[in-house]
């Protein structure tokens, strides 16, 4: 399967020429902000949240009463129809980034927290499908490589006790390791007999899972005296610090993985492996005239993605939960595939792509409980977000922007 | 007719699901909460069945509710914290998985009652039962009711071998399964028959399971085997995917199934024919006494044990198949009822909860 | 049939490809073409033929105005286009390539294979092709797929028919086959729009001659105009059509290739017991029929075969089972016959291809970083030095025009001491100046004692370069002979003749092209 | 590096004294297989165990009494086949020939009958052959249609990850059709409609928008999913017997051939879908390699340009085939609830699609290797289910892994490398 170049779909907006008659600098300059990225994604999102309203509504209860009488009193519906959405909004918004109605200071700032915190594992696993992606390897396997990640940075976190530091880091490298060396099989299998990583990943996803299953099923794993496939809690020395507080979950797991966004991005845009990745990735018969050896890159880029993947898994067992248990990789490796294409495999996109992905998370509870939007319909919403900002020429269209001077070239 | 809205903002009245009451009755100014595990509401089992009791405790108490469904374990503490934001009285969450959830909700807000299903609190550390004041464990011994279950089949079967499948081998799921297997044994020792159960092996507490709640058609082809074993009475322990059990066993002449959690005979009305009885595991009726307690102003702490004696847990009538089963085997289950109640007969599951 | 262009503008984006371009083809004409690389003679062609839509100017098919919305209708008009990139499916056998968009079929939409079949037979028998229609396209070499591009034009009844550079990947004979053929097509009346950098053909063929520069026309000429004059005309400046070098200075033996064999999958030799040797300051030029070992021979000493027997010694040290790396390491500069495929890639940018194979070395790496400041100081130096067209040093690769790219890839082999310089098709699909330049790079990279191997299926270029020249057949070398062997001798053997014979039967039949040593070739000629 | 080079056109002899190293691979596995069966499980079983093998189903008309097999002999006369297999396939290596698939397929099936006799050693429980190859094909239906979904859309250009959706959407559909219209082959019609609604808008925004296909498939799964499941717990749940409660698909015996033993029943009494998937399949083989339509559809996916200066609508065949594949994706999906005459449940398809891409490359994008590989997954998926009756020391979780595992041994170990169609993914842009 091949993806996508995400180099060759990325922007070049920065060196297009104004040769463009000018009707007025102001004219211009306006012109000029609704064509650029960050208006098409505010109008994205715009976009989406309109179309999911109208699930929104439609799925209120008070909605479909009203709808009944739409006629003899249009305005009751009316009014239902706009409780219910921007009741839904609000709530997401209160729980994705700032809540005025909580009653204490800490309380209020807490969801953009919460976004931080759920973002923190997809950008791992984002920076790791992502470096695979931009070496032509298309790695679904997050999913199983983030488990691999939890498990044994849980099972380092609550087995042993070690000083304090030391602890964390053995089990953070634990964890990095386990999600690696998971991936490297699929590395290992694609370099040595040609098989597709698509097909060896899927597989791996699976039975990742059902490993996950059987080890919370062992003494090892289980709490003493309990049944329930359900871990140890990972003592306090082995759990990443708290960034900014007990009232706070957001840990410094956030801040090592701005810390890899960093270091992936300096190690594909400025070293000499990301080079070498890099070229296998464009083009592995020019590559390998030129002395790389494809093979072996497409191990090592294995390794790291599924090392970066599995960091996904130990800021959940590490960070969030601090424990292990069914669904402790929720939905993280696959959602992981969207922020990395979403945001062109680049870090800075990716993180962008998972605060999105994040505040979407971090919201949908308050969506759920305070706006009894169901669950499913917070899904539909998520799915159409990311859809429209997938898609440029679609909010262009709909919102009638003007296109950037570079794209009617093509 | 329209319902009156309240002008509170700062309260949750601005769900509309929650302060949309029946006409007749003004809504209690009482907030009732439950958050799912990753298996939502519509799971067929213990989410669906808690859930119901809320829903009932709505119409009947008038109170209000909201419910919050988790996709993934990564929402626990999430959708019980929004829970306790919402300023809920009381807060029901659903499953082993929300222990961790619950204590430290609870903890952390003293003074917001929760209510724990399927399991007890212990400490993280020390692993030693807890209690705290403003939690309540909502408990069932169900393997007491599927050993009733169990007793019938093999009264019940023609062919000498009965069968149950669970979907994961989680101690509410395997809790029914070792209550068949014992009821079973039990039938073979007072009759010294040879019965025999497959599926579920108490001893090494392994066996046949769908390893998904989702996928219905697994249910069909698991079913499909243990009849081609010479199964003629089947116990899906496996949520959704027992349909595909009761879709299996309607294709064979003489082979019935057994429900679980609720009445399957309400449920399936297409299999009603085909379904020997249910294993009861009465959550909606704990959550709403719950529910009313609270409401009334008695909370009460003490875990609350659903067993054979208060009717939290039971078998449901053989409707249909009342004929199917031998006058003798219903009067021995009756009996066994008695004996269980009386304390006389001890039936055991590893995955019973500690705490009595 | 009659084609008439008026005023025909194409523009991408602010870049005008074609500008207001009038052109008139005489039903029956061969009407030739000639533009340096990026002129904009592809992509008139392209507007002609409905693939793309012109920005201003309309097209006349026998005075009638005529609106193409794909190509379609351009062919239902009669208009065939054999492209300059191939357009084959490489998965489909010939047959299924020729009946693409008009299948025989009955009314239950299954092709009728046999008819197909005959479509194809019919038009290769004509013509002589010898083409099997049920070969894989990617199975067969250029020449042949070139052959199915003309039958695909001619089975659909062309009454014009574009070839865009068609001959830049033909042997001699076949250069001479299709003119041979143009010349039928052009009695039987068909119009013919002929596109190529080889003024040789050129004159040949054309009844007529326009020459483009920057999407204008900047005028026309007669097949009777010197090569020199056309050459000067197409790209502006007097330009130098043979290549000036002076004696070999002949050194030590620099790579002795003995007894080199490399079997395939199948066990079929590929090579098939190669021995040669090349000394410092040599140029051997490997001459041949493409898919006769030459693309293995060189992979083979890049390093690319490691399950090859036999021996490469390269100043004294054995290259066979060493690495790609290390071969390179051991001092050789190796130029790939597909540019695109294997000599660059194609979105990485011009400073990062030119370091694509120095990149984790000492100036250009430290400490496993790279030195962005000193690769784009070295980069804007090579651009100079090696005139490579380009706004910046941060252009993507593929954003050049084929021969700039070429030198991009000659600039980065070459920018480092050598002990060997192997290249393949250096100049392959290049305008005459920029052939120019790559040859004067290459006689001076011989001229510093560098061994050199160039393979080529272009005899003009064998015959400029070469101190020697072995000839390659099914996978051996069935000769090597002097740099001055003349031109049908060496296609001969190229066609399997031993030297001897190929010299005896060369005297009995001269060929048209091939045997043309065209006078005004000269030296340093200027207008 | 480039492989344009051709064969010399001669088959001219070769007389040189290179020979090509001999690839021991193949020959290895086979040992090591062959040893397997004698030594665990030959003699993995205890001495004078018998293993119980149904070879009929109790619905077949022809009886056959269960075979008792005795186990130690039986597994090592298997693994002495296989060695002999295994010896064949070295005097092949060594003359540096190579056999056709049946060799791996061969040695495949006498070592899983192996591992079969010693599983059921000295059990009660029996070895139900029939059944296990027909639950095989059963698991394989959605697999297969899923796959051939995924094929027809590779092929013309448009990677298909919403397979999933588009399975569920067909379940759902198919599921309310059945019951509202209280006749399953009615769903048939509806099953697919279901699935090129979803493929429209994966249509639409890949090819119109050219939105990176493969976030627009895992973006269309979740809208799927999220959809149905809204639907399911808002109407479906609370109407289940108006709504959500389909009549199954009949099964339809084929006269005389479905008396044939063993594999009677297995491939000639089954229902309409499990035919549809046979037919399907094998038409689709023919239609793609032979027809107008299969022609021009694989011109788009390998070369969208040279099918353009044919003439050919590349936008608009992507368009077509997206839909078909969509179709037949939804019809798929209705056999995971109309054909044993289940209700919708959410989520249902539980990950199918994907594995049914796994089965599409896994087949190297052929209808009938895909079906292969269908067939190998739901084979292994059946066997899983016998073994867990069976009781082995394995754990259940592990015996879940089996199907899994099975396929990353097929893909490493028999396929390799397998070549998507060129364009794929790559958006057309004149
Ligand atoms: N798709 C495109 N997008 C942008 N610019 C293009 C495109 N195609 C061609 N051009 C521009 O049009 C010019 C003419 O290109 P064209 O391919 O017609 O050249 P040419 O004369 O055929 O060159 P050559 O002799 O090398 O084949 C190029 O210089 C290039 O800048
Ligand atoms: N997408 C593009 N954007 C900007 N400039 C381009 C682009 N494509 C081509 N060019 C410019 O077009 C010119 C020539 O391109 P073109 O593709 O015509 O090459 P060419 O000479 O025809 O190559 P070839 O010999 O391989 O046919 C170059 O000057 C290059 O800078
Ligand atoms: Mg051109
Ligand atoms: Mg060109």
């Amino acid at each position: 399967m091949s993806v996508e170049t995400p180099q060759a779909q990325a922007p070049q907006s920065p060196e297009s020429p104004v040769e463009q008659p000018q009707p007025s600098r102001w004219g211009g300059a306006l012109r000029e902000m609704m064509a650029s990225n960050a208006t098409v994604i505010v109008f994205a999102i715009v976009g989406a949240l309109l179309m999911a309203a109208v699930l929104i509504a439609a799925a209120n209860s008070e909605v479909q009463r009203t709808a009944g009488y739409i006629f003899a009193r249009p305005s009751d519906f009316f009014s239902a129809v706009w409780n219910s959405v921007s009741s839904a909004y609000s709530s997401l918004f209160r729980g994705a980034v700032y809540d005025p109605q909580a009653n204490t200071f800490a309380r209020q700032f807490k969801p953009i927290t919460e976004t931080l915190t759920a973002a923190t594992p997809l950008i791992f696993a984002g920076l790791g499908l992502g470096v695979g992606f931009r070496s032509g390897i298309f790695n679904i396997g997050a999913q199983g490589q983030v488990i691999l990640g939890a498990v044994v940075s849980a099972f380092f976190g609550f087995a042993f006790s070690l000083p304090l530091g030391l602890h964390l880091l053995v089990a953070v490298l634990g964890g990095a390791l386990a999600g690696g060396l998971w991936a490297g099989i699929a590395g290992f299998l694609k370099a040595r007999f040609g098989a597709n990583e698509v097909i060896v990943t899927i597989m791996l996803n699976s039975i990742a899972g059902f490993l996950m299953s059987y080890l919370l099923t062992t003494q090892a794993f289980m709490r003493p005296g309990s049944n329930n496939p359900v871990s140890q809690r990972v003592y306090d020395t082995a759990m990443f610090p708290s960034l900014m507080g007990d009232n706070f979950r957001l840990h410094w797991g956030f801040i090592l993985a701005l810390v890899a966004a960093y270091g992936v991005w300096w190690l594909m845009e400025r070293s000499t492996l990301g080079f070498k990745f890099r070229a296998v990735g464009f083009n592995p018969d020019a590559a390998r005239t030129a002395g790389i050896k494809v093979e072996r890159m497409y191990l090592y880029v294995m390794l790291l993605a599924g090392g970066l993947a599995g960091m996904g898994g130990v800021s959940q067992t590490l960070g969030t939960e601090g424990v292990l248990q069914e669904g402790v990789a929720g939905n993280i490796g696959f959602d992981a595939i969207t922020v990395a294409l979403l945001g062109r495999s680049k870090p800075v996109g990716i993180i962008g792509a998972a605060i999105l992905f994040g505040a979407l998370r971090a919201g949908s509870p308050l969506m759920q409980t305070a706006s009894g939007t169901p669950i499913d319909i917070v899904q539909v919403v998520q799915a159409l977000v990311v859809l429209l900002i997938a898609a440029p020429p679609l909010v262009r269209a709909i919102f009638r922007l003007p296109v950037p001077v570079k794209e009617n070239a093509a | 007719g329209d319902a009156p809205e309240t002008e509170n903002t700062t309260s949750p009245t601005n769900d509309p699901s929650a302060t949309q009451t029946t006409d007749d009755a003004p809504a209690v100014d009482f907030l009732g909460c439950m958050v799912s595990d990753f298996g939502g509401f519509d799971d067929n089992s213990f989410n669906e069945t808690s859930y119901s009791g809320l829903e009932r405790a709505k119409s009947e108490l008038s109170i209000q509710i909201a419910s919050a469904e988790s996709t993934d374990a990564g929402q626990y503490t999430t959708n019980v914290d929004s829970m306790v934001q919402q300023g809920c009285d009381l807060v029901f969450n659903v499953g082993f998985n929300l222990a961790d959830a619950t204590l430290t909700a609870a903890q952390n807000n003293t003074e917001s009652h929760f209510a724990l299903i399927d399991s007890a609190l212990s400490d993280p550390e020390t692993f030693e039962p807890i209690t705290l004041d403003n939690v309540k464990p909502l408990l069932y011994n169900t393997h007491e009711a599927a050993f009733l279950a169990g007793y019938v089949a093999a009264g019940t079967t023609k062919t000498g071998t009965v069968a149950t499948f669970g979907g994961q081998p989680y101690p509410s799921v395997t809790i029914f399964m070792d209550g068949f297997v014992d009821g079973v044994a039990k039938y073979n020792e007072d009759k010294g028959t040879d019965v025999k159960v497959l599926g579920w092996d108490k001893e090494a507490q392994s066996g046949s399971m769908t390893e998904t709640f989702d996928e219905i058609p697994k249910g069909k082809e698991l079913t499909e085997q243990f009849i081609s074993q010479g199964a003629d009475i089947i116990m899906p322990v496996a949520g959704p995917v027992g349909e595909g059990a009761m879709a299996a066993a309607i294709e064979h002449e003489g082979v019935y199934v057994i429900g679980v959690d609720t009445d399957a005979f309400d449920k399936y009305t297409q299999y009603q024919d085909i379904l020997l009885t249910s294993v009861l595991k009465a959550m909606d009726l704990s959550v709403f006494d719950t529910v009313r307690s609270a409401k009334d102003g008695m909370w009460d702490p003490t875990p609350y044990v659903g067993t054979l004696e208060n009717g939290g847990v039971g078998i449901a009538s053989y409707h249909n198949l009342e004929d199917a089963v031998s006058a003798e085997v219903r009067e021995e289950v009756e009996n066994l009822r008695a004996e269980i109640i009386a304390g006389n007969l001890k039936v055991e599951s590893p995955s019973a909860s500690p705490v009595n | 049939m009659k084609l008439e262009l008026r005023g025909i503008t194409k523009r991408f984006g602010n870049f005008t490809a074609n500008d207001s371009i009038d052109l008139v083809v005489e039903p029956g004409q061969v009407h030739a073409l000639l533009g340096e690389n990026g002129a904009g003679k592809s992509t008139l062609m392209n507007v002609i033929y409905g693939l793309y839509d012109p920005d201003g100017g309309e097209i006349l098919l026998d005075d009638e105005p005529v609106n193409f919305a794909g190509p379609g209708d351009a062919m239902a008009a009669g208009i065939g286009m054999v492209h300059q990139h191939f357009m084959l499916v490489p998965v489909f056998t010939v047959a299924e390539n020729v009946i693409l968009g008009y299948e025989p079929t009955g009314k239950t939409g299954i092709i009728n294979l046999k008819e197909a079949r005959r479509r194809v037979k019919e038009i290769s028998d004509r013509f002589g092709f010898n083409i099997d229609p049920d070969a894989y396209i990617e199975d067969l070499p250029v020449g042949a797929q070139q052959r199915v591009e003309i039958i695909k034009a001619l089975s659909r009844d062309a009454r014009i028919l574009i070839l865009d550079e068609p001959t830049a990947v033909l042997t001699p004979q076949e250069t001479d086959e299709l003119i041979e053929i143009m010349r039928q097509l052009k009695a039987s009346g068909t119009s013919i729009v002929f596109i190529t950098h080889k003024l040789r053909e050129v004159k040949a063929v054309a009844d007529k001659i326009t020459v483009i520069r920057r999407g204008k026309i900047v005028g026309s000429a007669d097949p009777t105009a010197s090569e020199t004059e056309l050459a000067s005309a197409m790209v502006g400046r007097a330009v130098n059509l043979g290549v000036e070098k002076a004696l070999p200075t002949l050194g030590e033996v620099r790579l002795a290739v003995s007894d080199l064999t490399l079997l395939s999958d199948q066990g079929v030799p590929l090579l098939d017991r190669v021995n040669f040797e090349v000394r410092s300051g040599e140029i051997l030029a490997v001459a041949g029929v493409q898919g006769n070992g030459q693309t293995e021979l060189t992979e083979t000493i890049l390093g690319a075969h490691p399950k090859a027997n036999g021996s490469i010694v390269l100043d004294d040290k054995e290259l066979l089972g060493r690495s790609i790396r290390q071969v390179l390491d051991a001092g050789l500069g190796f130029v790939p016959e597909d540019r695109s495929t294997d000599g660059m890639i194609a979105e990485f940018t011009i400073e990062e291809n030119l370091i694509l194979d120095q990149h984790d070395k000492s100036p250009y790496a430290k400490r496993g970083g790279l030195d962005l400041a000193y690769i784009q100081k070295t980069t804007e130096q090579y651009i100079e030095q090696f005139d490579v067209r380009t706004q910046s040093s941060k252009a993507l690769g593929k954003q050049l025009s084929g021969g700039n790219q070429q030198k991009v890839v000659l600039a980065r082999e070459l920018s480092r001491p050598l002990r060997l310089f192997i290249a393949s098709q250096p100049t392959r699909g290049l305008d005459v100046g920029s052939i120019e330049f790559i040859h004067k790079r290459i006689v001076q990279e011989r001229d510093h004692g560098t061994a050199v191997i160039i393979v080529s299926t272009e005899l003009d270029e064998v015959v400029n370069l070469a101190d020697r020249i072995a000839v390659m057949y099914e996978g051996g070398i069935i000769g090597i002979v002097p740099g001055d062997t003349p031109r049908d001798v060496l296609g001969l053997m190229m066609a399997g003749l031993r030297y001897e014979e190929a010299q005896a039967q060369a005297l009995a039949h001269p060929t048209e092209i091939t045997g043309d040593e065209s006078s005004d070739n000269t030296l340093g000629g200027a207008l | 590096m480039s492989t344009a080079t051709a064969l010399p056109t001669s088959s001219k002899a070769y007389e040189g004294n290179v020979q090509l190293p001999i690839s021991w691979r193949g020959t290895i596995t086979y040992v090591i297989i062959g040893l397997l069966s004698i030594l665990g499980f030959g003699l993995g079983s205890p001495a004078g165990s018998e293993s119980r093998f149904l070879l009929s189903t109790s619905r077949d008309a022809v009886q056959i009494a269960p075979l008792m097999i005795p186990a130690r002999m039986t597994a090592i006369i298997l693994g002495l086949a296989i060695l002999a297999l295994a010896a064949y396939a070295a005097h092949n290596a060594v003359n540096r020939r190579k056999a056709g698939v049946w060799l791996p397929a061969l040695v495949g099936i006498l070592g899983i009958l192996a591992f079969l006799v010693w599983s059921g050693a000295g059990k009660s429980e029996s070895v139900p052959i029939p059944l296990l190859l027909s639950q095989g094909l059963v698991f394989a239906v959605p697999l297969a249609f899923g796959a051939m979904a995924g094929l027809i859309n590779e092929r013309v250009g448009v990677i298909n990850i919403a397979i999933e959706g588009q399975l569920l959407a067909g379940a759902f559909a198919a599921a309310v059709v059945a019951t509202l219209a209280g006749n399953a082959y009615v769903a048939l019609l509806f099953a697919p409609i279901a699935g090129g609604l979803v493929a429209v808008l994966l249509a639409l925004f890949s090819i119109k928008y050219r939105v990176n296909q493969i976030v627009v498939g895992v973006v269309l799964n979740v809208l799927v999913v999220g959809i149905t499941s809204y639907l399911f717990s808002t109407v479906l749940k609370d109407n289940k017997a108006t709504l959500n409660t389909p009549p199954g698909l009949p099964r339809i015996e084929i006269p005389l051939l479905a008396d044939i033993p063993v594999i009677g029943s297995v491939l000639f009494n089954q229902n309409i879908l499990v035919y549809l998937m046979f037919i399907g399949v094998f038409l689709l083989q023919f239609l793609l390699f032979r027809s107008r339509w299969g022609l021009r559809l694989r011109s788009v996916g390998e070369h969208p340009k040279a099918a353009d200066t044919v003439g050919i609508k590349v936008n608009r065949t992507r368009w077509i085939n997206v839909i078909v594949g969509g179709a037949v994706a939804g019809l798929g999906g209705a056999s995971f609830t109309i054909a044993a005459a289940i209700g919708f449940g959410k989520d249902m398809t539980a990950g199918k699609g994907y594995i049914a891409l796994a089965a599409m490359i896994l087949g190297r994008w052929n209808p009938n290797g895909a079906l292969a590989a269908a067939i190998l997954f739901g084979f292994a998926e059946a066997l899983r289910g016998t073994l867990s009756i069976i009781g082995t020391p394995v754990p259940t979780h592990f015996l879940a892994m089996l199907p899994y595992l099975a396929t990353i041994f097929a893909v490493a170990g028999l396929v390799g490398k397998v070549r998507a169609p060129a364009a794929e993914g790559v958006p057309y842009v004149k």
